[in-house]
């Protein structure tokens, strides 16, 4: 686990009261020579059960740091249950059984990884905005505080640095100590955005985190994924093809729990290479 | 006329008709406790028209002497009984609380649904059991166990009454708990186990503060219910007119000395008229505590936003 | 920073905590409930259960009719009161003091319900001690109960059976009574449940409005006489309150292990109405609710 | 003794007559006797139902006035608990004696106490049985409510009028939770009717000033602790009301009140009014 | 009310027994006539607003019988909020007022029809399949009893016509009687299809009926829809341009309650007159 918590050690870094950008500058530098070497996730002959029935078949698949990769593929394919699979969002699912190898930077999430420190690093973002019954200030300092950050100082500066991060804090400034709930829509999205980036996970993963939106707030979303992969690796979940060709660098496409396509973006959808890719994408079905 | 006007004017007129007669039970059924509001004032400022006390005695003074007959000249200080009511329910509810708020949790968070729906009904079986089994098992059992262990002259005490009272009220706090812990989204708690909390985090962090308001009814309901208990406190707790000062000492509560003296005062006596205030003050005691219950939902709901 | 183990730590003594906390009370409940089972079986003569004037037959079948109609009155009137305030009520502020009022009601001290329903049913009406009497005493009990069970059942549909009823031209009226009302029936069946408890339970509500003896007949089946069983006018000493006249003021040498045992009767009495009605609401949700 | 006989033929000769319905409540000391005699009463009386209540004397009276009852038991008489204008509207009915005994916990071995003593046990003067010839304990007052018509036979001829120390003594609602709470509680004292004590040995029964609690001392005079119950009735019963009141005032069922441990009024050789 | 009124006429033949075929044909050939003369509903200034926020913005349009018109836009922009008006489910929700005229069938539903008898020629299905929690003879036997149809055998023929007309007579003959909620989410939707023609209407307008459901099951749906057309208006409104393209005759884009562009769809996908149609369509934004 060394290089696990090596990576996690932002936080014990700011304790030690050194300036902020020195460890945001570590950090950076250690993800440059990891994407080197290595593949964020990568996973190998995945299948997950659900009781009975097999949602997911035979997944094999690397997922690149600092891209964007989306997923798309008609309802019910098992878009959602692959995500969740990235950061064991399933152990909660009764009756949910999986096998296969998931790497998370190079350790088998599943034996060598524990689950809460893998969700550090491997933040969600859901369909339905969910912020919590909370002022914004405590939505956004949720993660950190789990993390044991308690000192006001700190979390202060934490909160400032995601909610600008996710270009929500101007919006919000003023009314950080006001219910969350009091949002809109897209402004609550953003919110759990922020809420994700402040638990400093290095991948975000989003599950159709637009669906729910207006064009607008779309929009602003789509812009922040953009602005995020600088630092962040992104997962997207979408249904909408167009949002997928916008902002992602690859792209996979699901149907009834098998990959039938996993490519760069701009191939797949100028060239694709299954004829059920190119059903989908021309709008056939679904 | 064709079929179709006919169904048309048929639905008309029965939603008409169920509509006036769901609206006379609806107000109807309002009206219910404002009468027996009016019946209880009728009765209950006899002691201050009729017989002269001021509402400053009756409620701050310990004097509790009323004269059972019409001509009055008693003193009616009622200050014990209400001391009494509310250290009992109080006490009752830091007894109950703890193991509520765990079971509601264990049958929330952590029992299988399977093992919810087999506790649930099991708890709420004991809303049925009468008040004075409640208080025969306190006299038989739990009195000469409290004597045998605390130092106590009597085992008849406040602390006994409490303990009763507490298992009198744990299944509808517990009930109306675990009903507002399941009615928190699921989202919440996923978005919490995403950011890597435990389920004691969730359950600290989230659960609890997003359910307190129904938690908060359930413990107003409670105390409500302990608030009007009569018999089986009256078996347990001694009756000592004493105000409250010790948990190992009897006391008495409203209840009790309404129910103790009621039968036997003379009609329209001022022992009588003292009674009946005492009654009222419980009804509108149990009226604050509900209406603070809407005050507290609705200052949660507009922090809320929505 | 908090290490991964010691939120573990903390996670595992929480849950123990919580799983004790439970555990507790099930025990003490379970305790309570097998003490007053083992005590009324111990003391228990055939005698006692018998349906004559020392056995505690006729105390039994009070008990189960007066719940009975008690919950004919409130689910006549609660149940339309649920509606009206989840359907047709505006909202605002009269819908605000009618639901404080509905919980007021819910946490009245029963001997001053007892005593109102002294004064309205009994002196107003002119009438002596009678079940009909003690039944609309307890439904003032369970009124509220049934009113707010009702009222959060239809609340909680989802939206989708209101929308689609009204969509195909059903009025509100159809709508509720066609759809709403059979989809929550579950639920207030529950509420009716709870509110029968209350009514088993009861005994301060009763003693000045059901009365405290029962002289009755069983081969009198004339339903206007006052010894017929079947007579709601006649008064009826329910178990409940058999049970506090005999732990307080009664004379026999066995009075004692008759509380005891109609207590233990009492009690199996709450607990197989409760499973049953339950069993009943179940087959009902899966015949409607089908594989789900 | 000899017009006994008289009254036994009467009263067996008019119980094939009655039919029609009896309601009666109040003192909760009467209860057992009334419901007993009606359960004997119907016996003889097939088409008769009656239906008795407890709730205490002030409500069997009230009721009585009320016209809700037929019959209002009281330990006192009406007056004490009326108006007036609505007690000369009622019958009064000695049905018996009531003796009111006081009763101590089985260690305390204190077996005669003086009036003085009690009364000075009572008000708390006295608060250690060492003090009265009994073993180093407390003394735990047990009383019943103010209200209670055996409280105030007690007051009145046990401890002279004095008014009991309330805030030093444990209250009970009745009598039968108050002869628990004697045998549950070391060093009780307490007072019950003599009703409550023929089944019950769970406690030790004191005498007064050398007179022990039994009918034949209060027949005669010597015990003073005791009290006519009564039976109020609207002024022109009904009939069925008159024959059970018959009935239970009668020699036949005289027996049985002794039976109980009530007295039977007719017995009484003082002339005072209780 | 005469207009209405023998065109409702259906349920009135068949009580007096005659054959319902008859019936059918008699509305058959009405529908021809009136296909000529006039359109099925006529909009002109529709204004809604809920309290004080404007939901749709003087609204003008014609929809055809016998035609299946499309609505697409954004998230938010009033598409739900317009079909709702056409049938006057607004009635239910608060705060809603609405000015400006709609003709069915050249009545003003407003003023001269009730809403009930709207109802019953105005069918709805929903974006979420919503069955009734009864069996499916009840669910589809709903309509018809709430027009005081309860003749066993009648409602039998019902049922089981207008599951046929919904194509999903075979899946559910043997479980007429089982609970409809154990149907899947597909199978649920149909039977929602079929409860609406078992009412006996001679619109049916559909907001979003595949959004929930599995390519599949869409496809069916879509079939189902193309099948009903030619006895029945269809309005539906879909978040996919796709399903627009397929099956619609005329589309409506809609964006911030304004009526955008409205056109033949084959016009309107190929030479948006509108920037902002295009825009969308094209999948710039949305
Ligand atoms: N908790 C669960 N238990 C059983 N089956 C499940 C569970 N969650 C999902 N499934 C099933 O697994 C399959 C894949 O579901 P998933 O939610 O991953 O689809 P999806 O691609 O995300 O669809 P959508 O676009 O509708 O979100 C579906 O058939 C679904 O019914
Ligand atoms: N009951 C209501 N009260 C207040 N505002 C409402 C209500 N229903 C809808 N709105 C608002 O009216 C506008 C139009 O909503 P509508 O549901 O018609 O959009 P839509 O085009 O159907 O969107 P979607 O594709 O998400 O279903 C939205 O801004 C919405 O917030
Ligand atoms: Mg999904
Ligand atoms: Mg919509
Ligand atoms: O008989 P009492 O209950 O009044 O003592």
């Amino acid at each position: 686990m060394a290089e696990l918590t090596t990576t996690l050690s932002g936080y014990g870094a700011a304790q030690q009261k050194e300036a902020s950008q020195d460890a945001a500058a570590t950090r950076e530098l250690e993800k440059e020579s990891a994407k080197l070497t290595e593949a964020t996730f990568d996973v190998t002959g995945l299948d997950l059960f659900y009781d009975q029935t097999q949602a997911l078949k035979d997944i094999s698949m690397k997922i690149n740091k600092n891209e964007i990769t989306a997923f798309i593929g008609p309802s019910g394919c098992g878009k959602s249950t692959f995500l969740k699979t990235l950061n064991r969002m399933n152990d909660w699912v009764e009756g949910c059984r999986i096998t296969g190898k998931v790497l998370f930077e190079g350790k088998d999430i599943f034996k060598e990884v524990d689950p809460l420190a893998l969700r550090y690093r491997v933040g969600m973002v859901f369909q339905q905005p969910t912020p919590f019954p909370k002022s914004v200030f405590e939505n956004v300092a949720y993660g950190p505080r789990i993390q044991g950050i308690n000192n006001k100082k700190q979390l202060e500066e934490i909160v400032e640095k995601s909610l600008r991060a996710a270009a929500c804090w101007d919006e919000m400034k003023d009314r950080l100590h006001k219910s969350a709930l009091g949002l809109s829509g897209g402004q609550q999205q953003r919110l759990c955005i922020a809420r994700t980036l402040a638990a400093n996970p290095s991948v975000i993963l989003m599950d159709e985190p637009t669906s729910a939106l207006d064009p607008i707030s779309t929009q602003k979303i789509e812009d922040l994924a953009l602005e995020l992969k600088e630092k962040y690796t992104i997962v997207i979940v979408t249904h909408s093809m167009q949002q997928a060709r916008r902002i992602s660098d690859k792209t996979a496409f699901f149907l009834l729990g098998e990959l039938i396509e996993y490519n760069n973006t701009v191939d797949m959808f100028t060239n694709p290479s299954n004829p059920k890719t190119e059903e989908y994408i021309t709008g056939r079905f679904g | 006329m064709n079929a179709i006007e006919a169904a048309v004017s048929r639905a008309h007129r029965s939603e008409k008709a169920a509509r006036t007669f769901i609206t006379v039970c609806g107000i109807g059924m309002a009206l219910v406790p404002f009468l027996i509001g009016a019946f209880l004032f009728i009765k209950g400022t006899d002691t201050f028209f009729l017989f002269g006390h001021g509402v400053g005695e009756f409620l701050f003074s310990g004097e509790w002497n009323p004269s059972d007959t019409a001509e009055g000249g008693g003193q009616v200080g009622a200050a014990k009984f209400m001391a009494g009511s509310l250290v009992t329910c109080l006490l009752a509810l830091i007894i109950t609380l703890p193991l509520s708020i765990s079971s509601a949790i264990f049958m929330t968070e952590i029992a299988s649904p399977r093992t919810r729906r087999l506790i649930q009904p099991a708890i709420e079986l004991f809303t049925g059991i009468p008040s004075v089994v409640y208080g025969f098992v306190g006299m038989t059992v739990l009195i000469p166990f409290l004597r045998s262990i605390f130092p106590m002259p009597f085992g008849f005490s406040v602390l006994a009454a409490g303990i009763v009272l507490a298992i009198m009220i744990f299944p509808t706090i517990t009930t109306m708990a675990a009903d507002a812990m399941a009615a928190v989204p699921k989202a919440w708690r996923e978005a919490s186990y995403g950011l890597g909390a435990t389920r004691w985090e969730t359950i600290a962090h989230v659960v609890l503060p997003a359910a307190k308001g129904g938690i908060f009814t359930g413990i107003i309901l409670g105390l409500a219910r302990a608030l009007g208990e009569a018999l089986a406190v009256a078996m347990v707790i001694g009756q000592m007119k004493v105000f409250p000062t010790s948990l190992f000492l009897p006391a008495s509560t409203l209840t009790t000395a309404i129910s103790a003296d009621m039968g036997g005062a003379m009609e329209g006596g001022e022992y009588s008229a003292a009674l009946w205030t005492m009654a009222l003050i419980l009804f509108l005691l149990s009226f604050l505590f509900i209406f603070l219950i809407h005050q507290l939902n609705a200052a949660s709901s507009l922090k809320g936003g929505k | 920073m908090i290490s991964v183990q010691s939120k573990k730590r903390m996670d595992n003594i929480m849950t123990s905590l919580f799983l004790c906390g439970a555990g507790f009370a099930v025990v003490l409940l379970v305790a309570f409930v097998g003490f007053v089972i083992v005590e009324g079986f111990s003391g228990m003569t055939p005698e006692m259960l018998s349906f004559t004037g020392s056995g505690m037959g006729n105390m039994f079948f009070n008990t189960l009719y007066l719940v009975f109609l008690a919950l004919i009155a409130s689910t006549i009137t609660g149940i339309p009161a649920g509606i009206y305030l989840a359907e047709y009520a505006k909202k605002g502020r009269i819908t605000h003091w009618v639901r404080m009022a509905v919980e007021t009601l819910a946490s009245l001290p029963s001997i001053v319900v007892g005593l109102f329903g002294y004064l309205v049913f009994i002196v107003m009406t002119g009438s002596q001690w009678n079940l009909f009497a003690g039944s609309l005493a307890v439904s003032i009990l369970t009124l509220p109960l049934v009113t707010s069970v009702t009222e959060d059942a239809l609340r909680n549909l989802p939206d989708s059976y209101r929308q689609g009823s009204l969509g195909l031209g059903a009025s509100h009226w159809q709508t509720i009574w066609r759809v709403l009302l059979p989809a929550c029936f579950p639920r207030i069946m529950t509420g009716l449940i709870m509110a029968a408890g209350r009514g088993f339970g009861e005994a301060a509500a009763l003693m000045f409005t059901a009365g405290m003896s029962t002289d009755i007949n069983w081969s009198n089946w004339d339903i206007t006489s006052t010894s017929c069983p079947l007579n709601p006018f006649r008064p009826g000493e329910t178990l409940a309150l058999h049970i506090w006249a005999l732990r307080t003021e009664a004379l026999h040498a066995d009075a004692a292990q008759q509380a005891a045992a109609s207590s233990a009767i009492l009690m199996i009495l709450v607990v197989s109405f409760s499973l049953a009605a339950r069993y009943m609401s179940w087959r009902i949700d899966k015949k409607m609710g089908g594989n789900k | 003794a000899g017009c006994g006989g008289e009254q036994k033929s009467e009263s067996s000769s008019n119980t094939a007559a009655v039919s029609g319905s009896i309601t009666g409540s109040g003192s909760s000391a009467l209860l057992p006797l009334v419901k007993d005699a009606a359960e004997k009463f119907k016996a003889n009386n097939k088409d008769v139902t009656i239906t008795l209540n407890a709730g205490g004397s002030g409500t069997g009276l009230k009721q009585v006035s009320d016209g809700s009852v037929d019959m209002g038991n009281s330990d006192v008489p009406a007056e004490t608990k009326l108006d007036k204008a609505k007690a000369e509207k009622l019958v009064d009915h000695k049905v018996c004696v009531m003796t009111v005994a006081t009763i101590v916990n089985k260690d305390v071995g204190v077996k005669n106490l003086t009036r003085q003593q009690l009364q000075d046990i009572f008000t708390a003067k006295v608060t250690n049985w060492k003090d009265v010839g009994g073993p180093d304990k407390p003394i735990v007052l047990v009383t019943r409510p103010k209200t209670s018509g055996t409280r105030a036979l007690f007051k009145q001829y046990a401890i002279n009028g004095a008014e009991e120390a309330d805030n030093k003594s444990l209250e009970t609602d009745n009598s039968g939770i108050l002869i628990q709470s004697v045998a549950q509680n070391p060093g009780a004292i307490g007072y019950v009717a003599l009703p409550y004590l023929i089944n019950d040995k769970s406690v030790d029964v004191l005498s007064i000033d050398g007179v022990e609690p039994t009918l034949e001392n209060t027949y005669s005079g010597k015990y003073a602790v005791w009290g006519y119950e009564h039976i109020y009735t609207s002024k022109e019963p009904k009939a069925a009301v008159k024959a059970f009141l018959e009935y239970i005032m009668g020699d036949e069922y005289g027996k049985r009140i002794e039976e109980l441990g009530y007295g039977v009024s007719s017995k009484m050789q003082t002339k005072e009014v209780h």
